[in-house]
């Protein structure tokens, strides 16, 4: 395991890789996209567990994204995502449509190692018609039950914020067990963390049931209120005012340049408290 | 006591579907994101009842996750969860949802946020509610140009409930999976058999006679504008600070 | 939910019932099985996850089951299990043989509502041609790989010990997190605990990540030191002589008899520390 | 320094087979519960190259599951976990593994505790080495009677890898899963070929020249006695105290 900068952590993405990130009400990596914005980040397949908020909308809009997979892409009480909606209507962006279990099944097959998983539901929608990589067989053990089948989706990295670190790369993430499932599915998992720690968080029983082990952790870097304008657990509420006021922004090209100069290009998130 | 208000009727309404006395007990209801009418009628059936478990999704506190985002699915797959609401971009009269857009996929001409859970939860769930406020010909249509979740589903596909009403902001229908569907069942205050019929994009059967939606009774009032206001604020704070401003004031105080 | 005592916990459970236990080493109902044994329990088909241990052999020896579904059952340190042992060489139980991740994999699919789950490995074992409800398919997503799917595994009951409890049925279990499993896979779910606590754990951003909601739990009974002779995390260790006394009295008949005179019929778990 | 014990020259002997530079680096090494011997070679493996990781089951500190007691499979399943140890009541010339019984099923003649994780493990996880200490014809048989993970696959089941060797207390074997059959490697001190062959069920190959099994070198000695049983003291105590009472002894002062 190692720490990084935050710049340097965000540079670890190769153009076109494929991206597992949170949305925002689950310790999403605000901090991260904004950092791979700075770096001119190109071609990104970004993965929504289970949907995408703030920071996919935002690296839409800015250009470095190729491809969505995801159930929805919102800004919930802040309305439509901005970028995305007009990235789908201009035909710039490939959207994998899917539906919310559907991406928390194919995760976690990938995280189990087995390479399909089946759901139940589903059939006679049209996110399935549109998903070629779906299938359909007969139940195996029940004749004349028709059941969808899902591949593992195994993304070359998962990106997460989480509250702590410990130097040997175990991260406290606390209730959201989401980020472990991410974790474990993806190849390589890179963390931003409000701090890192001394001692084992493994080693005391009251944190360790919300531990990632660092087994799954690649690198983590230090980003304070790393989740902004999202929140953190009980560290700090969401910021709705900056939901609304990115929202605001976003709904022009102007304005998406406006917001880019003010928070993400020139300053870092900690500057921007 | 003040009068009803038009939400409060809206929730009183979602209320009596709650407790239907002729469905499955609801024991445990779960609420998507943004949805403060559809939660506050649960918890005002928690209130009248005792016994309905209110789980509402992204709630920091109070919900019964604690193994991640997923659970509110691994439950409902079980069976675990009795009622769940859903709404749509457009509902057709077969009760068909579409969450995803219009024009070429994924939603050239108009693109929504995407479906969600719908597609799960619509088949997964015993019993649905359909709401959404909005009541148009742009919403309300005659065919989805997707479907996120249907309707109905053939015999031999695996299928827990359908839908068994639907909510607007003018009426409330009734809906039966074995003809596909609606019936107009009451209309709220102010409306008509005719500006509801003017509203529809899709036809439906009508109730005869056709019933004004019901105030709810004092005592929900008492329990909407009290318990019910106070279980609200934490997640639904502009809502709360709009309809019941002093049941906010009273919490902040 | 309920707060019972222990042998009315106990007796909820019907001849015949399906158990799903812990072994040894993962928060076993160690007192609660003894309280089974108190009530003359008849039928019950026991499953260890993965593995079995103490309890069950307690149970066997007692002539409350009928059939244990394992992937072993072992007293680990203290060597084979006596009863178990036994029964088998006699034909006495059902020996229902599975590999530790398929009794995983089982109630992980129970838990999450689907009818089978695929898991790799396995092909050309034996165990596998003893379990005709297994089936070998061939992977629907590349040809002429063959994979085994395992159906859904849902218990009548999940039982098992853990360190707290609050009004509203949330328990503790902290790194447990297999026993959250079983309760999700499970019909019903009872649990022993150390403690009642006040208050709500799942409001506890430190506590949450280690609790199953109360949704899963039907009825909990206090039973102080109610993994014993199993250790539970850092409140107790488990409790090796104790292991080796068990393991060398139920080596014969009469020894097991004297077992249940001096540890099971007369006293509780809490007066025999 | 104090000579070689048995034990010591067990471990040493695991060692070089774990460290092997022809084979794939062993980054992560899980252990199974009770087995003291391949714990220790894995934590000297770990203390001479700094790089290895070592997950043993069912201690209390210091393995890497947070996510309950199935994540060692998941772990392996994923490709996550590089080597494994596993035994048998039966172990057979071609490699099968008889964990479950003898007589007719599931073990009416003797019954071993069963299979554990061995029908997956033996087939998930790339490096396997097998390891029992009683080397006699009971346990290494013609033919296992039960074949609980099988030596080798046919071609098209997946597979990532199979046992590299066999460790017993007279002897080490390397084996080949092109021709499924041992063959013997090195003798332990105090051992020949004959006595090994003498105790053994199943037919094999031998090396030219037989060599005799290795102490380990003095450092290694060192590392055992110092830090390898501070690691092991928590986890397997009477073993420790057993064999380094000298370091059991500075640990609980």
């Amino acid at each position: 395991m190692r720490i990084l900068e935050l710049d340097r952590l965000a540079a670890e993405i190769p153009a076109g890789a494929m991206v597992a990130i949170p949305p925002d009400n689950s310790a999403t990596c605000a901090a991260f996209a904004r950092a791979l914005v700075r770096q001119g980040a190109r071609g990104l397949r970004l993965v929504g567990v289970p949907v995408s908020g703030y920071a996919t909308d935002l690296l839409i809009g800015a250009g470095c994204v190729a491809e969505v997979q995801s159930s929805a892409v919102t800004l919930d009480e802040a309305g439509l995502a901005p970028c995305f909606t007009r990235a789908v209507k201009a035909g710039q962006i490939r959207m994998l449509d899917a539906t919310c279990p559907t991406m928390h099944a194919m995760l976690e097959a990938a995280g189990r190692g087995i390479p399909f998983i089946p759901i139940r539901g589903i059939l006679g929608s049209d996110v399935l018609k549109h998903r070629p990589d779906w299938r359909v067989i007969d139940n195996p053990f029940q004749e004349g039950d028709p059941i969808l089948l899902l591949p593992a989706l195994a993304p070359d990295f998962a990106v997460f914020h989480a509250a702590a670190a410990d130097r040997q790369g175990n991260v406290w993430v606390g209730r959201h067990h989401e980020l472990a499932s991410m974790a474990h599915a993806a190849k390589r998992t890179l963390v931003t963390v409000e701090r890192i720690v001394e001692g084992n968080l493994i080693d005391d029983e009251r944190m360790a049931p919300g531990v990632i082990s660092g087994v799954y952790i690649e690198a983590v870097a230090v980003a304070e209120r790393g989740a902004w304008p999202g929140g953190l657990l009980d560290e700090y509420p969401d910021d709705a005012v900056h939901f609304l006021e990115y929202a605001r922004l976003a709904r022009s090209e102007e304005g998406f340049r406006a917001y880019l100069a003010r928070y993400v290009l020139r300053v870092t998130a900690a500057a921007a408290e | 006591m003040r009068d009803a208000l038009p939400e409060e009727r809206l929730i009183g309404a979602i209320t009596r579907l709650i407790l239907d006395p002729g469905k499955r007990p609801a024991r445990h209801v779960a609420i998507g994101a943004a949805s403060p009418i559809p939660a506050a009628a649960s918890y005002l059936a928690r209130e009248i009842t005792g016994e309905v478990r209110v789980s509402v999704l992204n709630q920091r506190r109070g919900n019964p996750f604690t193994n991640g985002t997923g659970e509110l699915f691994d439950l409902t797959a079980e069976g675990r969860i009795d009622l769940f609401f859903l709404g749509g971009g457009e509902i057709d009269g077969a009760g068909n949802l579409n969450l995803v857009g219009v024009g070429e996929w994924p939603g050239r001409v108009a693109r929504f946020p995407g479906s969600f859970g719908s597609a799960f939860m619509y088949m997964m769930v015993p019993r649905v509610i359909l709401y959404r406020f909005e009541h148009s010909r742009r919403v309300l249509v005659p065919r989805v140009a997707y479907i996120s979740a249907p309707g109905t589903s053939p015999a031999g596909v695996f299928r827990r409930g359908h839908g068994e009403a639907l909510v607007t902001g003018k009426a409330v229908f009734s809906f039966s999976p074995e003809q596909a569907r609606f019936r107009l069942v009451s209309v709220h205050p102010g409306e008509s058999a005719e500006s509801v019929r003017a509203a529809t994009g899709f036809d439906y059967d009508m109730a005869q006679p056709l019933a004004e939606t019901a105030d709810p009774v004092p005592e929900w009032l008492h329990l909407l504008r009290g318990p019910v206001a106070a279980a609200m604020a934490p997640t639904y704070p502009t809502f709360v600070q709009r309809i019941w401003p002093a049941a906010e004031m009273a919490r902040s105080a």
